[in-house]
């Protein structure tokens, strides 16, 4: 039995654990399994997953970070290295912390970190995995649950989570799968407890009366809070890393009663939507850039014909098919002014999967009530990465339709009009099957009844017309937040996903003494000009992070505010920021 | 009851004198009165070209989008609200340039759509020039050698596709068209139904006379729908002879009866809130 | 025979005629023929054309400035207006200026232009333009040739200018036909002469020994720059104002020796070219706001497989279908950054016809030297008016095709790397069928070679290696140009087609005595930010104009140089902008 | 003479083993060394899917292109330089689902070029959902439930479109494919060979036991593929029995001959500098 050592008494303290190995391993179950066990045991968790665009034996790995307290993004050093392959210990040891441990299977990888590296100041693990599995007569993949299994020994966990966990994913299919796994990973505990010649690294214990935490993904967060928010038609394309919003619907299709469809590209899953909604059922549509590419001119349409429509725009490094499975934050200038003409939308960007699932709800509220469209932008960071929080609190969520006319109100109206100018710009609505409502939804410029015109004033008049919802808008868009001291030397300005790592960069500042504070921005456009003001006048110095290379927000800021920030951070090589390079990163730049 | 009359629009047609799309109009008016429609249960969707103006000229609901979509567009009305008649204006650059893969799809499909293709086989909105349906040699502003492309055949790719209702009607016999339209929005499923559409503007080749010369109809010629062969047969015969009617009718569930949120009746219908608590089991 | 009086001795007078009817009455063609006319004595022309969005009977009309001096634009009175309907009575008569004059057909309208504007002072010219045709026994489409030759009698200009277009127009096809339109606009001449009772507006002379113009459009510019350029290959999708690109290039297909293609769609005539111009024709598109939309896409997979692509974006009124036949300048902010991810194009919006001309050129110069999209903004006004410009200046026009290998040259590269990363960014070029090129063209992103790569590393790196283009781009890209006086107490800024308005209301307010010049910028990205400042530095005050509602070109020049206008005026009406309101506008602001 | 070992690229393919996708890239480079054709003279165009990365693997020139838009970046390279042998390689979801619309033009466009699509009946870069060519009912991460549509028959469609060369291959014969697809590039006109392609990983049901149960060569059932009729029942044919091999062929000069300005050799080998005056004469 090996010798308990807490390293660090910390709270802050992040264990950070990587699982690697060839695709088709298992690598995403084991993470998200280790994700739960750690939340069930009242612990915070932030993950994240790479993985090539290739289906097999592309490399892949999986993060999980844990923390007693809040952990918001990725580590770049891993404290317990699970290698399932060669190229795992090949690619990733050198990652590893000097009290680290690497886990390996004894009798399948040929080689042996300590001569691969002979530096390596972190502990050799090496466990029987293979032997383990055909012991227990399981199937090969089955080498991940034992790892696992032996993982939660080394970092002293209790195995019952681990139990737990397996149970509930296994279970619901197959209670002797489940077993099974329970039995491998039990395996695997028990070597590291009897047999292994290593030391524990004790850096996060299970918390006590935590509240339950949920442990999910932007998009599961964006699905939820479109569900939440009254959503009946969601059609798409498949395309990383929006995907898996398609497949969380198509899952749920029947349970909450939803059209779902996949349709032969985007531009169709665009513009059925807007028939859908036109029709008057709540419609999102989510992809990625190509995508978003290919429903640009169907957003002008629904621009033009205030149709009300979401836009979920989960971003990856461009241009064109660039990296399709990495990540990056490259499309922000794209969506402030996809399609022809000037016209009014939102452009909002949630910073983690609670603003993810609050702000998509908002996202439908404000397309049915502006009766525009509403871009919601993601990431592969965002949308793919697990994380601990608190399940989304639903009070107050009310579903709003503005000013959509119900039948009896259609009645009472004299000479409807459907593009009506009103004092706000928005106009009643009425739908196809009421009585009374009779209008064409137009794509040409038209007066007030839908019939297209080209007399230049009421051209004027109309531009202005939908212009006029600015106003309101602006009013109620949410400026950016504040976190950390309300007075530093240093403000980080960042927006969207990168939330997360600063937040992360600015606690590891903050505790090594540093005077920071972080502003993120997730409404984008119309631009909460006022509010942006306020909190940067305060700003001494100002940093922005960024993932992408021209500074897109920045530019953003220029245009909206004339002001730039002090000092830039960008990343564009596909992954997203780890913590203490970030901060390494800010603190220099606070020079 | 609804009369053709009662269907008139305050807005005037701007299509030139003379132009078929003025008998297709009032055929499908005509069809909607015969079925007894009430107008404010119908929606004509349309893209962009001279076709696609029609919506504006029926007091219908009416969606006037964008090039080449009409199809996705009515799909997605008829979806989320089944107790619509939604029916479709396209242009032949519209619905088989353009918009040829939605046609394709929204074929195979099966959305209970009637498509009504005016094919004037030209460009007339964009003033005259070459189309999908443009015979080979045909001169445009763009060919002004003569297209060197084979014009596509709408019909056979229709069947192909597995469309379970395809016809074929002619502006210059309106109440022939006005039948097929209301077969066409009778039948359950996609229904197509293309329509030679003179442009007396910017085709002076395929003229009211021209088609005149060449049309018969399927019925009179003892054609059986039903018989797949034969149809395809006669979806590819073009030039001297052009069969209109009726050319392929099967049997298949639309789309609507087989998506499984719709067994509670319309989509829109449906209660706005639902409790998610039990989605987000899953996550913990 | 009617008084002659010649109102003003001023070179800079403006004689504005205007001819209106049904769309089938020949409006365009007879706008077509006074501009040549007029260009034939000399004298410089600017037309424009009016029309809506359906093929006939909808109202239409042309309008023909003619000076002595170089006339930029439109403008809002009308001297001569030649009403072959009564609409344009009704419609138009109020822009007429007190000294105009109103010639309509004598027995074919029933209403009198003095009964329905009692107010009216121009002159009421009455002309039995059908009994004339009728007595020649011509088609009644002729009307509209008598009336523009009893249009030269009533403003004494010679008739032989006239004479010789109409046999030019007409003569080539048929002889006849061409004596017949001479004839009739000879009885409309002899009619004002012989038998009319009104005076004659003689507002300007032919002038003797000026240089011969070119009289055409800004599309037939872009073509003819293209052809000049070296063009090879056009695809395109029907759009207006696009369309008349593909006529040009169609009608000139054999002769040029070009092949062109009408495609399914824009996505196919965009990526249709990208394999031409992969396989080594110098290719471009041409489209308008909805077709661009489609080609966004592409517009990645060229920049990322960096191969050469001239894009035309002749702007019409959006969002959407807009008003598909109407003027504004408002999708420069989509130009800019359409497509997701970050990449080096040229975004350039020619100002006249000689510009698009010499600025199309450059486009495929640049595309295929630096290996990139490049986007060419036109618009309606640009696109489809008639203006006089000198014969282009053919001299030093060098196609330059940059790092294009031979054979030779890549028979002795060793290791040939399509995209090797090199000093400045750009990559020697093989094309297939080179013995020893053989390589991939990547959308993914690549190594060197073209092989997908996804390593951080890689990644930076070439991201960086495209990026590196930008340094000699931005040097060697124009600024804008100042026209007026060097030194003003007002500077006008604009971009693209506004040029030409903003010229004549400047020379306007020159005239009454203002202190004002004019900036105008072509080239607006990678902007040219040094040559900007320098310029904009001395500016005291600083006007903007353009032709959209939310001033997207200050947008742009706040980003870049966090610097916006002074003033804006915007106009987004569907219609250009007209000289003297122009003026006054300026003026206003200059307060 | 090129052989097919030389055809290797460094590349390593990086598709699942046992994928189909590997037999295809082995015939395709078999064809290419059977005709004898000089590498630097071939282009292999493709989308985007686990198909669209044939062309890193052999070596030749290539273009991986978007995703449904490898048929008109093929056509313009071939329009741009008709010397060179262009083959497109495309997955089902690329080529019938997004670049249905090229697809149906290139047909009938009848440009030079060959088309060999990778047929998995599922979605494989993106791990697994429907396809246009996913049968009724095929169960997806997308369509968890069974898909409620009916998969399209690309072979119909090619013949309705005017192609005038259709075949089907099998990855489980590459011999027979390899010379399908040697016939398809010498074919004067554009080619189609839809392959059937077993995804390994993600399409449990079309694998390639239920292929070869299925399949039968049409040249042993004595098939005549001039005979347009017979084409059409035959390109019908999908369950129990699927035919593969020559489904129809037919004659029609290819795009390439029709365009005037390919009558001087390849448009990329013609000088840039042109005059430019005489058409500068017609603006005066
Ligand atoms: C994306 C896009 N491309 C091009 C156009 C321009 N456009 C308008 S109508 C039309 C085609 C008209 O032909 P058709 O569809 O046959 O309709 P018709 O006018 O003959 O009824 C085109 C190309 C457009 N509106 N949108
Ligand atoms: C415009 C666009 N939409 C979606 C995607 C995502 N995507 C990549 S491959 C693919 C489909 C793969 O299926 P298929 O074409 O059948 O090829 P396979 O992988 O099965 O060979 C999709 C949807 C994309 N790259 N571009
Ligand atoms: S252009 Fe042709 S299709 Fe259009 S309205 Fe005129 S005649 Fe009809
Ligand atoms: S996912 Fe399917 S198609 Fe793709 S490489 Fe694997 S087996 Fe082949
Ligand atoms: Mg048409
Ligand atoms: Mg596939």
């Amino acid at each position: 039995m090996p010798r308990a050592v807490k390293d660090v008494a910390d709270k802050r303290n992040v264990l950070s654990i990587m699982i690697g190995g060839e695709a088709g391993y298992g690598i995403m179950t084991s993470g998200e399994i280790l994700a739960r066990s750690f939340s069930r045991g009242g612990l915070h968790v932030h993950t994240d997953v790479e993985y090539p665009s290739l289906i097999r034996g592309g490399h892949n790995t999986y993060q999980v970070c844990v923390s007693e307290a809040e952990v918001w993004g990725l580590r770049e050093k891993v404290d317990v290295l699970i290698a399932l392959d060669d190229l795992t210990i090949r690619e990733h040891t050198r990652e590893l912390r000097p009290d680290g441990k690497v886990l390996f299977d004894l009798y399948e990888n040929p080689i042996d970190p300590k001569k691969e590296f002979p530096d390596l100041r972190a502990e050799v693990v090496p466990v029987p995995l293979s032997q383990i599995v055909k012991e227990k007569n399981g199937d090969k993949v089955m080498r991940n649950t034992v790892s696992i299994g032996a993982c939660m020994a080394l970092i002293d966990y209790d195995f019952s989570f681990l139990e737990d966990v397996i149970r509930s994913t296994f279970g619901k299919k197959d209670v002797e799968v489940g077993n099974a796994n329970v039995d491998a990973a039990k395996a695997g505990y028990d070597y590291i407890i009897d047999k292994a010649k290593c030391t524990v690294l004790k850096r996060v214990s299970r918390v006590g009366g935590a509240p339950r935490r949920m442990v999910l993904t932007g998009n599961d967060a964006i699905a939820l809070g479109a569900l939440q928010g009254g959503l009946r038609w969601y059609s798409a394309y498949p395309m990383t890393p929006a995907s898996s919003i398609l497949h969380f619907m198509a899952a749920n299709e029947k349970a909450t009663g939803i059209v779902v469809r996949q349709t032969e590209d985007e531009i169709a899953a665009g513009t059925m939507a807007i028939g859908a909604s036109y029709a008057g059922a709540r419609a999102m549509v989510a992809t990625s850039g190509g995508g978003f590419c290919l429903m640009v001119e169907g957003l002008g349409l629904a621009a033009m014909t205030e149709t009300p429509m979401v836009y979920v725009l989960a971003q990856r490094p461009g241009p064109s098919t660039g990296l399709a499975t990495r990540h990056e934050q490259g499309d922000l200038q794209f969506a402030l002014d996809a399609s022809q003409g000037d016209f009014v939308r939102v452009v909002l960007a949630p910073g983690d999967v609670d603003e993810a699932f609050h702000h998509t709800f908002n996202a439908l509220n404000l397309a049915d009530r502006y009766q525009i469209p509403v871009i919601v932008i993601s990431d592969r960071y965002l949308s793919e990465s697990l994380r601990t929080t608190l399940p989304f609190d639903l009070s107050g969520k009310k579903i709003d339709r503005g000013k959509l006319l119900t039948e009896e109100q259609l009645a009472e109206a004299f000479d409807y009009k459907r593009y009506e100018d009103t004092e706000d710009g928005v106009s009643p609505r009425a739908l196809p099957g009421m009585k009374g409502g009779l209008f064409v939804a137009n794509g040409d410029d038209h007066y007030e009844t839908g019939e297209s015109n080209e007399d230049p004033d009421v051209r004027k008049q109309m531009m202005d017309k939908r212009f006029k919802k600015l106003k309101a808008l602006t009013e109620e868009i949410p400026g950016p937040t504040l976190y950390g001291p309300p007075d530093a030397d240093a403000t980080i300005v960042t927006w969207g996903s990168c939330k997360g790592p600063c937040m992360d960069a600015m606690n590891i500042l903050l505790d090594k003494g540093r005077s920071v504070n972080l502003l993120h921005f997730i409404y984008l456009k119309p631009f909460p000009r006022k509010l942006a003001l306020e909190k940067l006048k305060k700003a001494r110095m100002t940093i922005g992070v960024e993932s992408n290379r021209t500074s897109q927000f920045d530019r953003l800021m220029r245009e909206e505010l004339k002001v730039s920030v002090d000092k830039k951070i960008r990343k564009y090589d596909g992954r997203p920021y780890f913590a203490e390079p970030l901060a390494n990163e800010i603190e220099e730049a606070m020079r | 009851m609804t009369t053709p009359e009662e269907l008139r629009s305050t807005v005037i047609p701007d299509w030139c004198p003379g132009c078929g799309n003025h008998a297709i109009l009032m055929s499908v008016k005509g069809a909607i009165a015969d079925l007894g429609l009430d107008p404010k249960d119908v929606v004509l969707v349309s893209g962009i070209g001279c076709s696609a103006k029609t919506p504006h000229y029926v007091k219908t609901y009416g969606f006037h989008a964008i090039h080449g979509r009409a199809l996705p567009v009515a799909s997605g009305i008829r979806l989320a609200n089944h107790q619509l008649t939604v029916i479709a204006h396209c242009g032949d650059g519209d619905c088989y340039g353009i918009g040829m893969e939605h046609f394709i799809h929204a074929m195979r499909r099966n959305v209970n759509i009637t498509v009504l293709v005016h094919n004037n086989q030209i460009y007339g909105l964009t003033t005259g020039q070459t189309s999908p349906t443009s015979d080979f040699g045909f001169k445009t502003k763009s060919t002004p050698g003569g297209s060197i492309e084979r014009g596509v055949m709408p019909l056979i790719l229709a069947i192909g596709s597995g469309a379970t209702f395809v016809a074929r009607g002619f502006a210059g016999n309106p109440k022939h068209l006005r039948g097929l339209i209301a077969e066409g929005i009778t039948h359950k499923g996609a229904s197509l139904i293309d329509i030679l559409q003179p442009c007396v503007t910017f085709n002076h080749v395929n003229t009211f006379a021209w088609y005149r010369e060449r049309v018969y109809d399927l019925k009179d010629a003892g054609h059986d729908p039903t018989d797949r062969a034969r149809a395809m047969e006669k979806a590819l015969e073009w030039g001297d002879r052009i069969p209109t009617g009726v050319i392929y009718r099967t049997e298949r569930p639309p789309l609507d009866d087989l998506v499984p949120a719709l067994a509670q009746g319309p989509l829109v219908k449906q209660p706005l809130e639902r409790d998610i608590r039990p989605l987000m089991e899953r996550f913990y």
